[in-house]
């Protein structure tokens, strides 16, 4: 069962276009799969205080994050029938305009996939300890907050 | 209690917390409970008073005072922003 | 504004995982955007009577779907706070495993794109002319069914 | 009413209507109202009969007895399944 595969879900840096899509393309020897939903966190160049925000520094805690995501999984798979599923975090540094989260989910019909997506998403940003260091163009940063 | 009940504990910290700290990881002696742990730390950096942390024991966030021993691993844990 | 500009959302056969990352790195100057979503459709190989789907051969009524996909792109803006919206729908030949559908949506924040995306797909099977023909393994077709 | 009240109009079909028709485009002669040609249609083609076929006029889906003239498009839809 893919829910019990241990992945690699941390990325160091920004999550490429060209990730994104061998991750797609991946896909389509299942031929089960009628629905990909997928979500991608971009970084947004936000003017905070005194500048524009240029870049978020990520860093975790690793050896609780992963579990937690183990988790999440586990629970989605539990709660909808996916084909598969997928969740890639940035680690370091993600400049504006870079993406820094993946989330990809994959079902036969769309409702399955669609929802799965929107709890993961929510549960990620909820749930497990990744924090954000906006870095500012005036060379200051700041913690970021989740809204 | 004196000092020879007190234990070590390993602290790690994160975001705001890490930069309060002035470091990733530390080692601090306290009396053997959660509570005392934190109320050593808030004495040490008086700044991570102003925050909201939660703390996390060898990896579960634990919000009640409990029982530590010297293998523990305390974290402080800032909000989280992934995403 | 985006909304009023005619854009080509027919593609001649499948849609290629390429095609989906050219599109993503295309957003990476927009530095207002902070969410992605986006929905694939793919084609499923379901049993049918005698046969498996090998593929779909997709015919619209274009002179009628180009205006109602204008005016659901309208809508979908007038509705959500998009910073963009493209949608692509494949004519012709696609095989069991490759993409037909292709809808992405662009916001600040998550909920906006999210919940656009849903509306899109939603609002394309039930009010777009196209017809989705089924080819079968043992050459019959069978004419697509929407559930 | 006699034929020459009759007007003549383009019929294009989609889908299941198309193979039922035999042809994507054909130009039939009917009373103008919009039931009057579905009713030619039926009569031409008896299949289409057991078909949800929608109509539309020009473009529009239109569901009431309205009137045509011979500039008027008369499609045949059958149900969508884009996606």
């Amino acid at each position: 069962m893919e829910a019990k595969k241990i992945k690699q879900m941390f990325v160091e840096g920004p999550i490429s276009s060209q990730f994104i899509a061998e991750s797609i393309s991946k896909h389509s020897s299942k031929k089960n799969i009628g629905a990909h939903q997928l979500f991608l966190g971009q970084v947004r160049q936000d003017e905070i205080n005194t500048g524009q925000v240029m870049a978020i520094e990520y860093t975790c805690y690793k050896e609780m994050a992963e579990p937690i995501l183990e988790a999440i999984r586990e629970d989605c798979f539990a709660k909808y029938p996916l084909t598969c599923l997928h969740i890639y975090h940035s680690l370091g540094l993600v400049n504006a305009g870079e993406i820094c989260l993946f989330v990809f989910t994959s079902s036969s019909h769309r409702q399955a996939a669609t929802e799965a997506c929107s709890y993961l998403v929510e549960r990620i940003k909820k749930e497990v300890p990744i924090w954000g260091k906006e870095i500012l163009s005036d060379t200051s940063s700041v913690w970021k907050i989740n809204q | 209690m004196n000092s020879s009940d007190q234990i070590q504990v390993k602290i790690v910290a994160f975001g705001i917390a890490q930069e309060i700290i002035g470091s990733s990881s530390i080692i601090i002696h306290c009396e053997p409970t959660l509570n005392a742990c934190k109320e050593n730390l808030k004495t040490m950096f008086p700044n991570l008073t102003k925050e909201f942390i939660q703390y996390a024991v060898n990896k579960q966030i634990v919000s009640e005072n409990i029982s530590l021993n010297s293998h523990c691993e305390i974290a402080l844990l800032p909000p989280f922003s992934g995403g």
